[in-house]
């Protein structure tokens, strides 16, 4: 088939920060499917909730105050999150290098209070179904942490060799807050449900 | 698509060589058989007896479905009235690591059918032979001593002690006697 | 869509943005002024698989993902096809000693499980992976790392779940495995892990091309294909994986909930701790009612792209028919319930799911309205393509029609769970979905191979289809309402059912057939065939603009697109887009919208390291049904395989 | 094609006199539902048919000559626009329709049982049906297995659950489905119009012999039923014969009594079928099997043969012991 030229875009950017860029678009897609399992398994727990009149099932209540650390701790890492993302935004290395250390630090933290939460539910997950919602939803917060503290840590990593100072590398980095914003903001429900709906009934 | 097929092929030959999940419900043929083994001394103190050179040990003792068959058998035939789903009670506790007449699947096979002094009744008109099996393998894997991955996993009932398949394995502990 | 809405060019002219404090961009030759040849051979070395058997497992062309996906998945259809026929022979006679109840239990399962996941869903989203980046003009697909991963983890799926059954393991509580059957209690061994964790690699590969899917749809299509000029197979694909994002992970919710409940002993599913059986039911079918959309609503875009080349004139009623396929994936999450109205539910809550399942007729009563009206211009030009669409609106009208009888709540109490049902959802789902595929196989394959297959066979084949599946399914909608349930493995000779099940059982055969035909036509076409030039059916859409098969860079010249049907509208010649580097794999990104372009991005370099991250998480997968432990001990290979994945490389493709 | 439409037409007029089909109702219940489903699927075949006319008639068309496919007739444009909001409007108004018919008949259904005297409580089992008959007074609770009986052109109401997994109760002369689900009781109102057998058979896959759970519904008039009643609440009777109680002490004596139940015995197994009135049920192993002395003899050698994966299990008897078993057996009428 023949062609004739139309237009020309030699002069197009190699690269794009947020819903520009492809990996921002793609970033969302994981947590709108991440999203919705969490809530279905929040539903699942509302199900069972209401299917049974004696729920929690004669549990004692859970221990709040390690959750209630982590929140706090997740939403203080929401101020560093966004001067990271505006220095990634600048194409800043040296605050971005800084940055992108505080939020590693500020991502083991509540995985280290975290580690005292389960046992702060006080129930194990093969008690009753009660305390089997309970671990199943901080479980899977959990591993959603880890998985991207781990995606942190290395990020970090990367930034300080010679691959960092690009801007497909702002662009990851201004994903990884974006995504992070979501790790805290999903965690706010479970919150809710894990330590306050017992306290209801 | 080649590549496909070969990976198929040879994977599946290579786990052919594994243990094949059978559910014989009917492992020894149905009319005729007959023959029960040779009774054994009613009394046999402590330890290993000779084990019975008939390979229904080892087709019962590792098995999931004969296991989850002895949970079904253990329950519906009131073992729990005196062992109180293992932990003991009017009988021994059948969870621990004690074993007074043994282990194996061939001693407990001998201590239901044939009974034990002190209590433990001879079942060997009332359950038939291959359930007796089933109800060994079953006792096995209550303490411990079943492969994780085949031993039973909880009923849908009251929680009352973690299933079986998630007891610490007792041969890799070094406690089986 | 009239064709006055030509984009003007003027509109096209990127705006270059502002940079930061970068080390200035490196730069290298440009595809500008280039002559084809010289272009060619740029492109081609850039692009290209490269040889050896490690350059084909690090191929991440859209291309050879989709052909292997293609083949593997007719691979599981004709497996799931010897499940059924099979099954066919036991039940073609009262009290048949064939096959004992262990191993029939096994089969029907397999079938199920066979062809909704390892079939039905790998092979709509493979058509895609493989249509949709050269409908919308542009080089891979959005992750191709992630998209070659896809493929690994789904083929190991597959042998998981085939590998169990010739261990005489393979799941054999339903494709549902509702629980308690499926429980700790009554699922001794492993075969309802196998289920649960089949599911689980299966639904992780269709996430990942879902993604892939979406954005490439939203963020590389061609300069110029606003929203309105986006085909409808595009659209129909974009509104399915977006269906795949918010229904797959129920499912794997649900496996999840049953393998912690089998494995380390939660109550999830418990009643006599607090847990519910039904719950399971209601998160499964929040994923099962949608899983019909996402494999049928890609049929619907194959449907359309072949009316529209046959008929000879763009789809009647475009806007609608996008409509309808967005309504229709929204609504998809509202019927669930529908599977459940044997179990007691409160009647009224029951109702209101009856007329959700009635209102998803209204939009897919207007795809179909359209289609007859784009037809009915005059007689189309009949070739095999379009006799199948004809076989589709034949079987699966019939099929729609008794999903609104089964959408009642008091009648479906008798036909629910019986041969009525299962002739119901063959109608859907073989007529709704597998004759489309069919028609597109034979319309998209010369793409594929560059040759023609057999239109005398493929009328063969078609007539052998079509008699054979309505000879097969058709009297299961009276068996089932004189009683005969689902998934029996025998049934006793005073009931009468015997002479019809054996007329079943010839029609299957004849089905069956019809696909060996169908398999040696394709091998014939593909061998010796006619060639079939760029666009042998003279239709309008972005992937006929490039040979057959498309070269590994798709499009020489990305296009500039000026109509829906770009083909048609730009006949003397293609506009298209200069400026891209030939050195890098660079592809345009444009804005959602309006398709402006935006960015010119690099697109990721073959690599090895998705399949070890596959292998790695295959691994825990398959270990995580005997211990929970997998999960961490499988981390550590899982993180190092996605560093390596994602780590650069120092190619020019990593660095900007 | 049209040959396997002729053949499906010949069956459907066989189909119709079966004892377990939901077009040849038997009970007000069903009789609506046979009335539901001939509507819907007169309209739905009307509808198809509309439908293929209109695929159709484009191939008696000539075909089109025009080369530009860009290039409409904004006239014929036009009216297929309207013609698809018009079969568009009718699919929505046909549509509104079949929902108010639906849900009409749902409350026909629901005022079925609205003042059953007798209510049943069906228990499902892998894989047979346990069946009591409520009471006020304990003495005159019946529990029997997989035959129930009901009065005829009274309305029964059955209360089903189950102990292991789902099943489905479903009689499709009388009415549709109900599943029997552990951990919750659902209410099904059945009426039969006449006295006569009715076959049912489980409807969810419940496992290995899911295909042999079937269960008979037997319709009495009145006075029949309350002296069948009757008669079940009595215990088993005496064996008559040497043999019989030759059978009956190997019963009380061998594996039988682990499981099984025999009213006025020390049998008292609950977790298999009652068998203090066997003899006077017309099938063996929830309808795998009629009722006779060999079929009785054959499944206690084999059950595993005849049902394979059922929780009967093979016991070892010789062939006197057998005899004696089935003698005792039969004379549990």
């Amino acid at each position: 088939m023949k062609q004739r030229p139309a237009a020309d875009l030699s002069a197009l950017p190699t690269y794009g920060i947020g819903p520009r860029s492809p990996t921002w678009w793609g970033t969302l897609g994981f947590m709108a499917l991440e999203g919705t399992g969490f809530a279905l398994a929040a539903g699942a727990y509302l199900y069972l909730a209401l299917s049974w009149p004696q729920w929690p099932l004669g549990a004692p209540r859970p221990n709040h105050w390690p959750g209630t650390i982590v929140t706090l701790l997740l939403i203080v890492s929401l101020v560093p999150n966004h001067m990271l993302n505006r220095y990634a935004e600048q194409c800043a290395i040296m605050p971005v290098r800084i940055g992108l250390v505080v939020m590693s630090l500020l991502g083991i933290a509540p995985l280290v209070v975290r580690w005292f939460e389960f046992p702060a539910l006080n129930i194990y997950w093969d008690t009753n179904a009660y305390g089997s919602m309970l671990w199943v939803l901080l479980g899977l917060h959990t591993t959603h942490l880890i998985t991207d503290v781990g995606d942190t840590i290395v990020l970090t990593v990367l930034m300080f060799t010679r691959h960092g100072n690009s801007g497909r590398r702002f662009g990851d980095v201004g994903d990884n807050v974006f995504y992070w914003d979501f790790v805290v903001a999903s965690w706010i429900p479970i919150y809710l449900l894990i330590y306050w709906t017992p306290r209801l009934g | 698509m080649k590549r496909g097929l070969v990976v198929l092929l040879s994977a599946t030959l290579a786990l052919a060589a594994c243990q094949r999940e059978e559910r014989d419900t009917r492992p020894q043929s149905a009319l005729g058989s007959g023959e029960q083994p040779a009774p054994v001394t009613t009394l046999e103190p402590g330890g290993e007896r000779p084990s019975v050179s008939d390979n229904k040990a080892a087709a019962f003792e590792a098995n999931a479905f004969h296991l989850s068959e002895g949970k079904r058998l253990f329950n519906w035939f009131n073992c729990t009235g005196c062992h109180a789903n293992g932990g003991g009670g009017m009988g021994p506790a059948l969870m621990d690591q004690k074993w007074i007449y043994g282990s194996s699947i061939e001693s407990i096979h001998a201590t239901i059918r044939d009974g034990r002094p002190n209590g433990m009744p001879t079942f060997r008109d009332k359950v038939p032979d291959d359930q007796i099996w089933e109800l060994a393998a079953f006792v096995r894997s209550l303490g411990g001593n079943a492969p994780s991955s085949a031993a039973p996993s909880r009923n849908d009932d009251m929680m009352v002690h973690p299933s079986e398949n998630r007891l610490p394995d007792a041969a890799t502990l070094g406690k089986s006697p | 869509m009239s064709s006055s809405d030509l984009t003007s060019e003027r509109d096209l002219v990127p705006q270059a943005t502002p940079k930061g404090d970068l080390a200035p961009e490196r730069d290298g030759p440009r595809d500008t002024g280039l002559d084809d040849a010289t272009l060619h051979r740029w492109l081609e070395r850039t692009w290209r698989t490269k040889p050896g058997i490690i350059g084909a497992l690090s191929s991440v062309d859209h291309k050879v993902v989709a052909r292997r996906y293609l083949v593997t998945a007719f691979v599981f259809l004709c497996l799931g096809g010897l499940n059924a026929v099979a099954m066919r022979i036991q039940l073609s006679g009262p009290q048949r000693g064939l096959i004992g109840p262990d191993l029939y239990n096994q089969l029907f399962t397999m079938h199920g499980v066979t062809m909704m996941f390892l079939f039905a869903v790998p092979i709509v989203q493979a058509t895609g992976i493989y249509l949709v980046p050269l409908m919308v003009g542009t080089r891979n697909i959005a992750f191709p790392r992630l998209n070659a991963f896809s493929y690994w983890i789904y083929v190991s799926g597959g042998i998981f779940a085939w590998a169990s059954f010739a261990l005489s393991m393979a799941p054999d509580v339903g494709w549902f495995a509702y629980v308690p059957l499926s429980g700790p209690e009554f699922g001794p061994g492993k075969r309802a892990d196998v289920w649960a964790q089949m599911i689980t690699y299966t639904e992780v590969s269709s996430l990942a091309v879902a993604v892939a899917t979406i954005v490439t749809v939203f963020k590389q299509r061609a300069p110029g294909m606003s929203l309105d000029k986006i085909p409808l197979y595009v659209w129909a694909m974009l509104v399915t994986s977006f269906v795949v994002v918010f229904a797959m992970p129920a499912v794997m919710i649900t496996s999840t909930f049953l393998i912690l409940d089998r494995l380390v002993g939660t109550h999830i599913f418990n009643p006599a701790e607090g847990g519910d059986a039904l719950l399971f039911q209601h998160l499964f079918w929040f994923f099962g009612h949608p899983e019909v959309y996402i494999i049928f609503l890609p049929a619907t875009g194959m449907v359309s792209s072949i009316i529209s080349a046959f008929a000879r004139r763009p789809v009647f009623g475009h806007l609608g028919l996008v409509l309808s396929l967005i309504a229709v994936g929204f609504l998809s999450f509202g019927l669930w319930v529908h599977h459940m109205f044997a179990t007691g539910l409160p009647k009224l809550g029951a109702s209101f799911f009856t007329a959700s399942s009635m209102l998803i007729a209204i939009p897919n009563g207007l795809q179909i309205f359209c289609w007859l009206a784009t037809l009915s211009d005059g007689r189309p030009v009949i070739r095999t393509p379009l006799l199948f669409v004809f076989g589709f609106v034949f079987t699966f009208v019939i099929g729609g029609l008794t999903g609104v009888m089964v959408a009642s709540v008091p009648l479906d109490l008798q036909v629910h769970d019986t041969y009525f049902v299962v002739a119901h959802f063959h109608y859907v789902l073989i007529g709704g979905s597998v004759f489309p595929l069919l028609g597109a196989a034979y319309f998209w394959l010369p793409k594929l191979t560059g040759r023609m297959m057999s239109e005398r066979l493929g009328r063969w084949h078609f007539w052998m289809a079509f008699i054979g599946f309505n000879a097969a399914f058709f009297p299961m909608h009276l068996v089932g309402l004189w009683g005969m349930p689902r998934r029996v493995y025998t049934y006793p000779a005073e009931l009468g059912w015997g002479n019809i099940n054996l007329f079943i059982t010839a029609g299957a055969a004849v089905f069956f057939l019809s696909f060996v035909l169908f398999t040696f036509n394709m091998l014939h076409g593909a061998l010796r065939g006619a060639p079939a030039g760029n666009n042998p059916w003279d239709a309008g859409t972005l992937e006929w603009a490039t040979t057959s098969p498309p070269p590994s860079y798709n499009f020489a010249r990305i296009p500039v697109v000026t109509h829906a049907e770009p083909l048609w509208a730009e006949r003397e010649a293609l506009p298209v887009a200069t400026g891209l580097r030939v050195d890098a794999r660079e592809l345009v990104i444009s804005t959602v919208a309006e398709a402006r372009p935006d960015i010119r991005e690099k697109s990721a370099t073959p690599s090895i390291w998705p399949l070890f991250a596959a292998i790695a998480v295959g691994a825990t997968f398959l270990y995580s049904i005997f211990t929970p432990w997998a999960v961490v001990w499988g981390a550590l290979p899982i993180a190092i395989t996605l560093i390596g994945w994602f780590w650069p490389k120092g190619d020019p493709e990593d660095e900007e | 094609m049209f040959a396997a439409f002729g053949t499906t037409c010949v069956l459907l007029l066989q189909g119709c006199s079966g004892w377990q089909s939901a077009l040849d109702p038997k009970g007000p219940a069903a009789s609506e539902l046979a009335w539901l489903i001939w509507f819907f699927t007169g309209l739905c075949a009307l509808i198809w048919l509309l439908v293929m006319i209109a695929l159709a008639a484009p191939l008696a068309m000539r075909s089109r000559t025009r080369s530009d496919p860009l290039v409409l007739d904004p006239g014929a444009e036009h009216r297929k626009a309207r013609a698809v909001w018009a079969a568009l409007g009718a699919t929505t108004v046909i549509l509104v329709g079949l929902t108010l018919l639906s849900f009409f008949a749902n409350r026909t259904l629901a005022a079925i049982g609205s003042d059953a005297e007798l209510t049943i409580r069906v228990t499902g089992h892998q894989w047979w049906w346990e069946v009591r008959y409520e009471n006020a007074q304990p003495s005159r609770i019946l529990t029997t297995a997989n035959e129930i009986h009901i009065p005829s052109g009274e309305p029964v109401r059955i209360i089903v659950t189950s102990t292991d997994v789902i099943h489905s109760f479903w009689v499709p002369s009388l009415a549709g489905k109900l599943d029997l689900i552990p951990g919750h009781e659902n209410v099904l109102d059945l009426m039969a119009d006449k006295p006569g057998v009715y076959r049912g058979q489980c409807a969810e896959f419940c496992g290995q012999q899911h295909a042999n759970m079937s269960t008979l519904i037997i319709a009495e008039p009145r006075p029949v039923f309350d002296a069948w009643l009757n008669d079940q609440l009595r215990s088993a009777a005496a064996p008559v014969s040497a043999e019989a109680s030759a059978g009956a002490e190997l019963f009380l004596n061998r594996a039988c009594v682990m499981c099984h139940k025999i009213g006025g015995t020390v049998a008292g197994g609950t977790v298999a079928p009652d068998l203090t009135h066997i003899a006077s049920r017309q099938t063996l192993a929830a309808g795998t099997l009629t009722m006779s002395r060999g079929n009785l003899a054959a499944w206690i050698a084999d059950p595993q043969g005849i049902k394979p994966g059922a929780h009967m299990p093979v016991v070892d008897l010789n062939g006197d012991e057998l005899n004696a078993i089935v003698a005792y057996l039969e004379g549990l009428k």
